[in-house]
């Protein structure tokens, strides 16, 4: 087997080393009627070429975005990835190694957590930023539950607009932990009074903007409102190149702001590996989850890089750490990161500005489609459409010629009677033909 | 040569990235365009490219050296994992688009679930699970679900854990609210059945073991632990991390188990990138099936569907968005296939023989703290044979440093003082096993002849000498800003 | 563009410490009637996003090798490279180096090229080779020449089964250097009389096995023939892989061995870049062309590699040369070796008996074609069908069915009145369904 | 770590490759199958990772430095360019399959052509040599073919080749039987109409010059010169080495070239590899142009035809099996296009005020064999500044290396005493001209101030220090052996 160096030969002599005759002995400690006496139901090794057929002949019964023209978001983003960046995080020394546990050999991966951290931090305007978390959704829930750390409260509110699988993950982690959620009924038009809905009980807010049905969202009122009640403002995006040209969490008041990075350096891949971003304020480092990198010197009193504040951590406090993660999503940040280097201030306005433009167009475009009304009075790369009859249906008749048109609500919230919208996002991989071909599509599906 | 952040060698106004961008745009962002700029530095691609090599030279990996890290498992990636994830048909792939248009996808995750399922002899499984602590909270959810529909999740709220589990153990536990209550091993390293059952009682809920335990050692008592863990209306949760001394030779669910997490980066190698993305499914005995999250697949006809919302069955419900770490489903069966059932099981037996390799070559110069006995696929020693250098376990590690080599995984488990957990792997030739075992040795010698300054002052020859991270924990510095 | 690091306020301080006012200046020497007033009529820069879609785009418009059933050999050859390889070469240290002019930062090029002389010496049972040629063709001109420098005399014979193009290589450099070439006819069935061609005026016989029809030839008696006559065997291969299976060069008496190496750890990528092969005797290595790697010490006495002989090269000796040979083909080479290491001996000999048993397979289901006649008596993966009617026109045909059949021997040999011949080569990657696909498509075109 | 030959780490019975063995196999093989072993050592795949990338290591790359090589345009080479050039339409493309199947590439080579003709305001272009020199030799060809064509092939035996010209010149002119007559460059730098035309004569088939010259001036004189040549009845051969100077600023048909190579990779950054591999089409003006190697394209409507035999015409053979470096091809029009024939211009100004940026930083403390004058893309210095130090051109270079630099080209061109050639390109940023120069002034305060040693023992932090050359060519050790 290819990937295994020891012969026959070599097997032998270990055993003699070792004194043993055969490599049950080994197993000794196993009791012996659990060892598997047979050979199990399954397949033997395979070549490289064989394993790459079978793969190739499952990816190719996919209709790849690459294949189509692609319209779908709902909190995973199509966008063009520097070759460099795939590259790059292929090197050996960032794919094949392991946390940076020993800093002096791991000061590139260390380095570039750094540099995350504080790229993260900006984007959102907040004063600092964990590593990353494993997505979206997991991250919003350690918001919560580090907002309950800080507050001494467990009552989470969650806005309509709020992603619901983001909303499904709380309710999940937040029914076992004993904690309470409050959430509001789907709010299509961002018109929801979530206000009104604060009291002293409260934990913290949990708002998106953009929302999953692309309305954008101005934090402001909101923040204030927790502010006076002692709670906190959880701020959500799935979008993170909306950063680009929407006004940062921070600046809106947020106490906490967690999110969605794919859309930077990393591929769709049907789901994941994804990262999540989560920043906040210095003053709540310590109730931070999740894994910290800071800068400090070495025994020549050169600059480096640790992982710092680790009796926050699980493997040093245990059951009483913040939170229970270990591995995350290092080299997806990594993507992220270098993907954000690259385009820097200037080239990530442009990349926002380019979405915007795409869906501006789409939007347009549908303007003319009889019957299709799109209800975001505003939008970054993504908005909702109401169409006649069931969205679902038409999705799958879109995709039947061949265009990816969307999510419909109904795939997210199946009871909330809502089958006749659709969730469409437009990005700068999209060109005019393929809007076009989406138009088309539309028109002869309905 | 030193290399500055990027926030020291970007500007704002520079680029990487040529986009075209719209003529004229007049944006529908209601009041909420941003005005401020955010500081964000830019690389045009060359200066990208070298910053990252360059940062890149500062790491130490698997495919540079060996990396003995006990419980981690850093073993060979194949590069066709890489590759085959890269494929569009995988890569460009939406996890909202119509199920019809993505059967190959849900085909593949039904091949992974297959295999994971016979490797394991369980029942059901959930690929959700982003990493091994997630696939834990996984676990202890459905245990804590299943404790609901017999009425009895309020009554148990205790998890039995044993001292040297790892961390993630009693971080989990109690991120859900249950009490873990420590249960000591005995001096053989394993946990005894009579120390089990006294810690029993109506109050339980769930054991978490690790087995291979972290001292390297099959916990011989498994099957009689679980029957007692069972018998007293408990569940067996196993820390599935040492999963790769096992796999294709013993199945856990013969042992007993009712929830297991697999770590598809470490036992099924889809890498560990520097800290993850990892991914954690969860398999499940029968007894806990019915609880299993959200999305799982369900097969109709020549058609899968995934199934996304409880559809009011027991499901406890959905852990994250979408349906897991997709990406790494490819790269695991992926290595799942190369290897056939044949081939996993003689990597868990030549990462055992490895193991007890090292263990029997420095056996004579090193010391186990539970005598010399057959270990699983790591091998675990204390500090005991520094006595009196004055070498200090960290000390030994960074000098391993110096001679090229990653350190073990050093002071844990806890319960053994100074600990030095090893695991070779089966990627390691027995060239490169020798040479590592010389290289023990030599540093051995090296200590116990009173070169301390070797130790104390390690690493020399690294990218870094040791850095200080009181100072760092003290004045955290996590974002960088000028001057 | 983002492949420029300058930006204007750069430009500009560097035009004031250099003291010009504007670029212009700097091209002060250029007649200014020389340039250029106006943009030419060329696009304007494009980003990334745009030039993968365009290149995409055409990518598209040929039909692949891993899109049919593929039988196409005559000097390329379709082979599986594992992955492996592929990422190693990608490596930055490796894909974005020099030439190794300064050996101390250059080991790493120079290790594997020192490796690879001795897989390629041991390969073909020679003494020594060379860091590697351009390809395979230029390679065999190369061996003419270093031949005529050994023997003094300018005459080579070249067999009649020695590849069109090889042959119209020789042809091209002995015309203009003022050699002389004796080509024998195209030999489709190995019976050419090639010893009594030879005699004392001849430099060098070249001879080539598995020849261009597939055949496999004896090379002992040739050798035989030629050293009697003070000439020197040149011997040529276009399969590498063949020598997994067969006698090497070196074994049956060859003095110079020359080949192309493509078949290992290099894609067919439309006919190159490949890398020619080149080993010899001890005793040539002063008239042999190209770079060569030597082993010596490090002034602290450590093993270390460097470039040696150079003295023979056109950087020191210019018009005294023993070619003019500078760029090579180091990354090709390095992807042979890493296949090869990966390999081994045993990997080797298994490939080639799979490449083998391929081509049985396909020999064995055209027997029941009726028509189609399979000429050769020995082969290795390759062989010669002799077909009714035109084959050009019928690998057109079955092209049109998906099925890529093979060379027509008119398109190499367009006058030689053998155009009912077809040349068809079977690998390792065919399966059973795709040579059974073969055999349909050509019932189907006939 | 050492890391020694695959001989030393292999075995031949090891294996990294698997492949599904016939299961009988009656070889129809003749009496020539292969007995004896050959001794090729096989290493499993993760051998093979970790050798490789230990060795790559080893090496320096303008992945993760500056390197300054006079004459070798050493620049940022685009991944996307490697990415493209692994699409399965052109990776998996055979040379030989029907053109109706492969009218993709053609239309590929087809648009790189357009571009190279522009850009060189030429007539025809031969695709497919396979590097500068091969492309040296294909140009004289043509000459030499168009010579015969006019009956003078016999007379004109004579390449008239400046003293500074690259080795292959006068290597290509020799292989094809011309004897190559050195022309003098004036105090200048640069060669004289005069000095041309009183090299001239019936004898004279041709004149090669590189253009910007390897001293990196600009051959002003350039026109008058091509003038002489032509009416002499010679041809223009232009060594395009130094392309990246003039590309999109100047075309060389304007000065009156008749054949000139371009490097695709040097100037289109194909990239290098470490010594190849390259690409050296062929540019012709229209006097040549009917000469011009086979195959070449022509288009016939919709479709295109690639020409594989003389077809009766005037084209003087095959230069190589199969088109040319195709995949470099690939890579060349991805960096074309990227740039536009804007970025090409704005490349080129880049490199030559980079170029003089190091002259302007330099000037009071290195010395310009030429006097204080504007430079082209490299700038060249002497050894004068040394004079006294005790420091060679050489110790010079490898004192560089300690400081994480490739050294420049040096004693090149020969006619120049201690020649150092540098040449920074359009891909480096101020601030890394800035380090360089820092560095640059530090080394030559250094040798000022009579630390020799810090060059003589250089380089000291290498993966070796200075190798022993004269051995390894007094007793050459071409290939590994046992013991």
């Amino acid at each position: 087997m290819r990937y295994l160096p020891l012969t026959e030969a070599d097997r032998t002599q270990m055993r003699d080393a070792i004194g043993v005759a055969d490599i049950a002995a080994l197993y000794a400690d196993v009791p012996s009627e659990l060892l598997l006496d047979r050979p199990l139901d399954l397949p033997r090794a395979k070549s490289e070429m064989e394993v790459e057929r079978l793969l190739s002949a499952m990816a190719k019964r996919n209709l790849s975005a690459a294949s189509a023209p692609f319209f779908i978001g709902a909190g995973a983003y199509r966008h063009h990835i520097p070759a460099s960046v795939d590259h790059l995080i292929q090197r050996s020394e960032f794919l094949t190694s392991y946390t940076p546990y020993q800093p002096e050999i791991s000061q590139g991966t260390l380095q570039y957590l750094f540099e995350f951290q504080t790229q993260v931090a900006m984007l959102n305007g907040m004063e600092i930023a964990n590593a990353s978390m494993y997505d979206g959704s997991t991250a919003c829930a350690e918001a919560a539950l580090m907002a309950h750390r800080i507050t001494k409260r467990r009552k989470a509110i969650l806005s309509g607009g709020l992603h619901p699988h983001y909303a499904d993950v709380l309710r999940t982690i937040s029914h076992f932990a004993g904690d309470e959620i409050v959430a509001l009924a789907p709010d299509v038009r961002a018109r929801e009074d979530i206000t009104s809905a604060i009291d002293d009980s409260v934990s913290c807010v949990v708002v998106q903007t953009p929302d999953v049905f692309g309305n954008l969202r101005d934090l402001t009122s909101i923040a204030e409102a927790c502010h006076r009640h002692g709670a906190l403002l959880v701020a959500v995006f799935t979008e993170v190149v909306s950063l680009g040209l929407l006004k940062s969490p921070g600046e809106m008041g947020a106490d906490i702001v967690v999110g969605e990075g794919q859309s930077l350096g990393n591929p769709l891949s049907f789901g994941g590996p994804y990262l999540g971003l989560l920043a906040t304020r210095q003053s709540y480092l310590r109730q931070t989850p999740g894994r910290l990198i800071g800068e400090t010197v070495d025994a020549d009193g050169r600059r480096g890089y640790v992982t710092t504040l680790s009796a926050r951590e699980q493997h040093i406090r245990r059951d009483k750490a913040t939170s229970n993660i270990c591995t995350n999503s290092n080299l997806c940040a990594l993507a992220f990161s270098i993907h954000l280097s690259l385009l820097g201030e200037a080239g990530l306005r442009r990349l926002a500005r380019a979405n915007h433009a795409s869906a501006i167009d789409l939007v347009d475009r549908l303007a003319g489609v009889a019957g299709v009304e799109t209800l975001n009075e505003s939008f970054f790369n993504e908005f909702t459409l109401r169409v006649p009859g069931d969205a679902a249906r038409l999705v799958e008749a879109m995709a039947e010629q061949g265009v990816l048109a969307g999510v419909p609500v109904s795939r997210l919230l199946p009871d909330a009677g809502l089958d006749d919208l659709l969730i469409v996002a437009s990005t700068e991989v999209d060109t005019a033909e393929d809007r076009e071909a989406f138009v088309a599509a539309m028109r002869g599906a309905l | 040569q030193e290399e500055p952040p990027i926030f020291e060698i970007g500007r704002t106004d520079t680029s990487g990235v040529d986009i075209e961008e719209p003529a004229h745009l007049e944006p529908r962002l209601g009041a909420l365009e941003r005005k401020e700029p955010i500081g964000l530095p830019g690389l045009s691609e060359p200066e990208a490219m070298r910053h990252y090599v360059r940062l890149s030279r500062k790491n130490y990996s698997i495919d540079a050296g060996l990396y003995p890290l006990g419980s981690c498992t850093m073993k060979h990636n194949p590069r066709l994992n890489e590759k085959v994830a890269r494929l569009a048909g995988f890569a460009d792939l939406h996890p909202l688009q119509p199920q019809s248009t993505a059967q190959g996808a849900l085909a593949l995750m039904e091949e992974l679930s297959r295999w994971l399922l016979t490797l394991t002899g369980m029942s059901a499984v959930a690929l959700s699970p982003k990493a091994g602590a997630h696939g834990e909270l996984c676990g202890l959810m459905a245990i804590e679900a299943a404790l609901e529909a017999r009425g009895e999740a309020a009554t148990r709220k205790v998890v039995l854990i044993p001292q040297s589990a790892h961390g993630t153990n009693p971080a989990s536990a109690a991120l859900l609210g249950f009490q873990p209550r420590v249960i000591e091993a005995g001096a053989d390293g394993v946990v005894s059945e009579e120390a089990v059952a006294r810690a029993l009682g109506p109050d339980v809920a769930a054991i978490m073991l690790t087995n291979p335990n972290t001292c390297g050692l099959f916990e011989r008592n498994i099957v009689a632990i679980a029957r007692r863990v069972h018998e007293a209306g408990g569940y067996f949760y196993c820390d599935g991390a040492n999963f790769n001394a096992i796999a294709g030779v013993a199945r856990p669910g013969d042992l007993g188990v009712d929830a297991m997490h697999l770590n598809l980066h470490k036992t099924f190698s889809t890498p560990h990138g520097g800290g993850g993305p990892g991914s954690g499914p969860v398999v499940f005995s029968e007894r806990l099936a019915p609880f299993a999250p959200v999305p799982f697949l369900l097969r109709e006809g020549e058609a899968l569907r995934l199934v996304e919302h409880g559809d009011g069955a027991q499901s406890f419900g959905r852990l994250t968005a979408f349906h897991g770490q997709f990406g790494t489903f490819v790269r695991a069966l992926a290595y799942i296939l190369s290897h056939g059932a044949d081939g996993l099981a003689q990597a868990s037996r030549d990462a055992v023989l490895s193991a007890n390799y090292l263990r029997a070559a420095l056996r004579d110069v090193m010391t186990q703290p539970f005598g010399d006995r057959l270990c699983m696929h790591e091998v675990l020693f204390d500090d005991s044979f520094l006595e009196g250098t004055g070498v200090a376990t960290l000390d030994f590690a960074k000098a391993m440093i110096d001679e090229g080599y990653h350190p073990m995984t050093i002071y844990f488990p806890l319960v053994v003082h100074g600990a030095m957990l090893i695991e070779p792997t089966e990627s390691e030739s027995k060239r490169s096993l020798d040479l590592f075992v010389a290289t023990l040795r030599d540093l051995i010698a090296s200590a116990k002849r009173g070169e301390t300054r070797r130790f104390t002052e390690a690493p020399r020859y690294a990218p870094r000498r040791r850095l200080d991270e009181a100072a760092a924990a003290r004045k955290p510095v996590l974002r960088w800003s000028a001057g």
